[in-house]
């Protein structure tokens, strides 16, 4: 079965313009609309997984037109935005409620899934611009939806390091429009093809690198995650470090690197750069933090390097014209933890909110011996930490074993070992939380505390499963081949991916 | 030269956004780096002594439906006046969310100089 | 905010009729002139700020409720969404412009031309119409009483974090 | 082609003025002035839709702006932040600019379009079938509200967003008041 593509945007879309409209007594049928919607939502992305078609919209042929593409990787990131979006909506359900103007929350948040599934499914850099900026202001809006000190001061922060990445991207698209005269990406890698990278394209690429870095938070971009994550609400915490950073980083990124300019050596190693400074920096800052929430701010830093370096390895090795099996392994690698990030950091998150909402407080000094008083909170919150620090058989092991197998047929043994050395300390810390959140003494002001119960535990719940279930997307090769090798095709492939010749 | 003054307006506009501390300053800096963008991407498309892409009775032969050859000749590009018109409601869009923002935590601060507005750290 | 003169109240009572038509107009023909849903769209949302700057919030607030306002732009927006999918039912693709392929073409340089292109104009204008009004009346209601009122003892914040 | 240097020169010192000048409100007012200034040259450029969407826009956005500034106590917050910091940005953007300029290299001179250069551009499509295609005779308007409308829908959701971010931003009250287990 064939969703027509637009229906990705519209559907959320067309929700979020008629939420505002209800008024406070149909508040509930409010938040069952958004939950039919994001879970709609979930059920599309999976039925598109493994299939391959572009739309054009208007019913334009490609130049005219803008065109809409899905791919194996498109359909992996849409199916990851699913995912969290429809575990972070169920758990909104109940976690908003202390907040006030829920029906502009829901809304908001629509906005900004419609604005994610935008930019992965489009075929076109300036529309992808425009639904960049869809989905960033609405995670401006979000971050700073409890209008506090923080909140406030974090989402100016974010917002302003957004625009000036958006202004890059924009100021980039017309580089490209200056040199190649085209916004359709296979236009424009046809067009390179035959021109071949002039100064203009390369200070366009480099402008698309600072500017998609910065909404990725790569380390020399990174200032403003650590402020912005945890002063949204959990649900929303959840969706940026789940997926914002991703469809709008490092998906964005590699599209446009692998697929649109081409891959070439000095990209390959800026990439690996990145991502190893993200990787290194993020969890030695991460370590010595005492708020839950800022505390997997940083990890998100973290593990977004280790995507960043799977797909910049593989760039490099496809440049060097390297043999494309550990190539693709490498990507392989990148994407897969991509997708088990988003499970993991979201459920982290969600668990993260839960814990604040029964205590009201973040500071991990402060909480203890929570294991008694909320014990699936506890579970759930394990076997996220579990996947997170790599402990098999999690999905977070396999990915990174899978890297780390890569850079030593690839012979970078140093990356190697600094893919272990993070993974441990990424254990220690997570060893840290545990410690001091679940287990020791229970403080007195604490005794009061109790589980969350329904849509909460049930986002959780539905999370850690997959947490355990996707170690199969690796292990049973024939959900493999469906799920994650389309997405590995498409970039090992490149500016010959199969979609680039269905266009023409 | 007059891609490269347009390019001095855009980097005049990111030095006020990184260095200045005031908030309002910052969100001015953007705007300038949006203006910058817009006025690029339509000078790409001038075309010397050209017309507007807008089509007039004279340039239109009613029985034949021909577009006189002279306006596909002189027309400038239509294609970056659409995106720019995009792109200025976009930033209008970020300009009203941010002094937005901007007022708000005005309120909560007393004050606009970022160095003061520092409570998260770490 | 209580208003401005006499004059200053006369003339905008006269003028804001001019803009609104105005904005009217670019709306319309906004696919044979310069202009378009956009540019009319703001011109209308304007009538209504120099009223709110002549009569202040109150008089505006009375005229058009911001709850309105809200609905309007929500019905601009999907007014428009619902153009792009009647253009899937009715056309076979989304944005497919249906009416100028199937229903109406038209003639050029007539009102009634270029199919959906003046409905969706019209939409967007009420859209943005609607919204900019509504951002410059929240920035305008927008209570500031000085940093007392909101501001929370200085002690709690900062005791907290590390 | 004075014309253009005449103005883009005039918003170059303005933007310079906006940035260095000590009061909140003379900026603002500056930031209003390029705006002009870039409406005026849109409109030499031919451009007579953008001219106009952005002379409005600036109306607008100018009384956004100065509702920020006015009847605040204007502090007069002027110098930067850190020393260490604003020489090693201002060296970095230095350094940028001079990389940048080397683009223009690249490009053609002012005057000649992409689409003369490069052969089979949509632009051309554009101008000789828009009126048969969409019935338009406004191209920019058949291309922002037919071939390219999917922007357009996402531009209306942007301002959309940033409408109801802003009344999220501006509510009176964010919390409920949490006392109540029950809730």
């Amino acid at each position: 079965m064939s969703v027509p593509l637009p229906l990705f945007v519209a559907l959320p879309l067309v929700a979020a313009f008629v939420l505002p409209v209800f008024g406070k007594g149909l508040k509930p049928l409010a938040t069952l609309l958004a939950n039919l919607v994001t879970l709609c939502l979930l059920v599309m992305a999976v039925l598109s997984l493994g299939q391959s078609r572009i739309y054009e919209v208007g019913g334009w042929s490609i130049p005219l037109g803008i065109n809409l593409v899905l791919d194996g990787l498109s359909a992996l990131l849409l199916t990851a935005i699913g995912v969290v979006s429809a575990a972070a909506m169920l758990f909104s359900t109940r976690y908003m409620e202390q907040y006030t103007a829920k029906a502009k929350y829901l809304s908001l948040f629509l906005l900004m899934v419609a604005g994610m599934n935008g930019v992965v499914l489009s075929g076109d850099v300036f529309n992808l611009y425009v639904f960049l900026e869809i989905a960033s202001i609405a995670s401006y809006a979000l971050v700073g939806f409890g209008c506090e000190h923080e909140e406030l001061e974090a989402s100016f922060k974010y917002m302003v390091l957004g625009s000036v990445a958006s202004a890059f991207v924009l100021f980039g698209v017309a580089l490209v429009y200056a040199n190649t005269g085209s916004l359709n990406m296979t236009q424009i890698s046809a067009t390179i093809r035959q021109i071949g990278m002039n100064a203009g394209l390369a200070f366009a690429l480099s402008l698309f690198v600072a500017g998609f870095g910065l909404k990725a938070a790569l380390v020399p971009f990174h200032a403003w995650l650590p402020d912005a994550h945890p002063s949204a609400p959990a649900p929303i915490s959840a969706m940026l470090s789940g997926v914002l950073i991703k469809a709008l980083g490092v998906y964005a990124l590699a599209r446009l690197v692998f697929n649109v300019f081409g891959v070439s050596i000095p990209v390959g190693w800026v990439l690996i750069a990145l991502g190893v400074l993200s990787m290194v920096i993020g969890v030695f800052l991460a370590v010595g933090q005492w708020d839950f929430k800022r505390l997997l701010a940083y990890h998100s830093i973290s593990q977004m390097g280790y995507v960043v370096l799977g797909i910049g390895l593989g760039a490099l090795i496809l440049a060097q014209e390297g043999d494309p099996l550990w190539a693709s392994l490498a990507i392989l690698g990148g994407l897969f933890h991509l997708v088990n990030h988003a499970v993991f950091k979201s459920l982290l998150f969600l668990t993260s909110g839960s814990v604040e909402m029964a205590t009201g407080t973040r500071q991990l000094k402060q909480m203890g011996g929570l294991v008694e008083r909320m014990p699936y909170t506890r579970t759930t919150c394990a076997v996220a930490s579990a996947s997170i620090a790599g402990v098999p058989p999690f999905n977070g092991f396999w990915s990174k074993l899978i890297l780390v197998i890569a850079a030593v047929q690839a012979r970078f043994y140093i990356l190697a070992a600094v893919t272990v050395l993070v993974s441990l300390v990424t254990l220690l810390s997570f060893l840290k939380v545990q410690r001091y959140v679940f287990l020791g003494e229970l403080p007195e002001s604490l005794d009061r505390t109790r589980e969350n119960g329904g849509s909460m535990l049930a986002a959780m719940a539905f999370l850690a499963v997959l947490c355990l279930a996707m170690s199969l997307l690796i292990l049973l090769p024939s959900l493999r081949e469906t799920v994650l090798q389309p997405a590995v095709d498409v970039l090992v492939k490149g500016v010959t991916s199969p979609t680039a010749v269905v266009a023409r | 030269m007059a891609y490269a003054l347009c390019f001095l307006l855009f980097m005049i506009g990111l030095y006020c956004a990184v260095v200045k501390k005031n908030m309002v300053k910052i969100v001015l800096g953007i705007m300038i780096m949006e203006y910058a963008v817009n006025l690029f991407l339509i000078m790409l498309g001038y075309v010397n002594g050209g017309v507007a892409p807008i089509i007039d009775r004279a340039a239109y032969d009613v029985q034949t439906h021909a577009i006189a050859p002279q306006f596909l000749k002189t027309s400038v590009d239509p294609l970056p006046q659409a995106l720019v018109l995009t792109s200025i409601v976009i930033s209008l869009g970020s300009l009203a969310l941010m002094i937005s923002i901007c007022i708000r935590t005005y309120a909560k601060y007393g004050t606009f100089d970022i160095t003061e507005i520092r409570r998260l750290r770490g | 905010m209580s208003g401005m003169t006499v004059i200053v109240k006369t003339v905008s009572s006269w003028v804001k009729v001019l803009i609104f038509l105005f904005g009217i107009y670019i709306i319309l023909f906004g696919h044979l002139t310069p202009g378009g849903g956009f540019a009319g769209g703001v011109i209308l949302a304007s009538s209504y700020v120099l009223l709110m700057l002549a009569f202040g919030r109150r008089f505006v607030e009375e005229n058009l409720p911001s709850s309105i306002a809200s609905k309007l732009d929500c019905l601009g927006a999907f007014l428009f969404a619902l153009l792009a999918i009647l253009g899937l039912v009715l056309g076979g693709t989304f944005f497919a412009n249906f009416l100028y392929q199937r229903y109406l073409p038209g003639e050029p340089f007539e009102l009634v031309s270029g199919g959906t292109i003046p409905l969706a104009n019209i939409a967007i204008g009420l859209k943005v119409g609607a919204s900019l009004f509504l951002v410059i009346f929240a920035l305008a209601s927008f209570r500031y009483d000085g940093p007392t009122s909101e501001q929370k003892p200085a002690a709690q914040g900062t005791g907290q974090k590390e | 082609m004075t014309l253009f240097y005449i103005l883009l020169v005039f918003m170059v010192i303005a933007a310079i003025i906006a940035v260095e000048t000590k009061d909140l409100l003379s900026a603002v007012i500056c930031v209003g002035a390029i705006g002009f200034g870039g409406s005026l040259m849109f409109l030499f450029l031919r451009a007579p839709d953008i001219a106009m969407t952005q002379i409005v826009v600036e109306v607008l956005g100018l009384i956004i702006l100065i509702r920020a500034t006015i009847s605040r106590d204007l502090t007069f917050i002027t110098g930067d932040r850190e020393f260490v910091g604003t020489v090693a940005s201002v060296v970095i953007l230095f350094l940028i600019f001079m990389a940048g300029m080397r683009i223009f290299d690249a490009l053609p001179e002012f005057g000649v379009p992409v689409f003369a250069r490069v052969p089979e551009t949509a632009s051309q499509a554009y101008i000789a079938r828009g009126l048969e295609d969409t019935g338009a005779t406004n191209i920019v308007t058949s291309i922002y509200l037919d071939y390219r409308a999917y922007d357009t829908l996402g531009e209306a959701t942007v301002l959309f967003t940033a409408v109801i971010g802003a009344t999220v931003i501006l509510r009176s009250q964010s919390r409920k008041r949490l006392e109540d287990p029950e809730l």
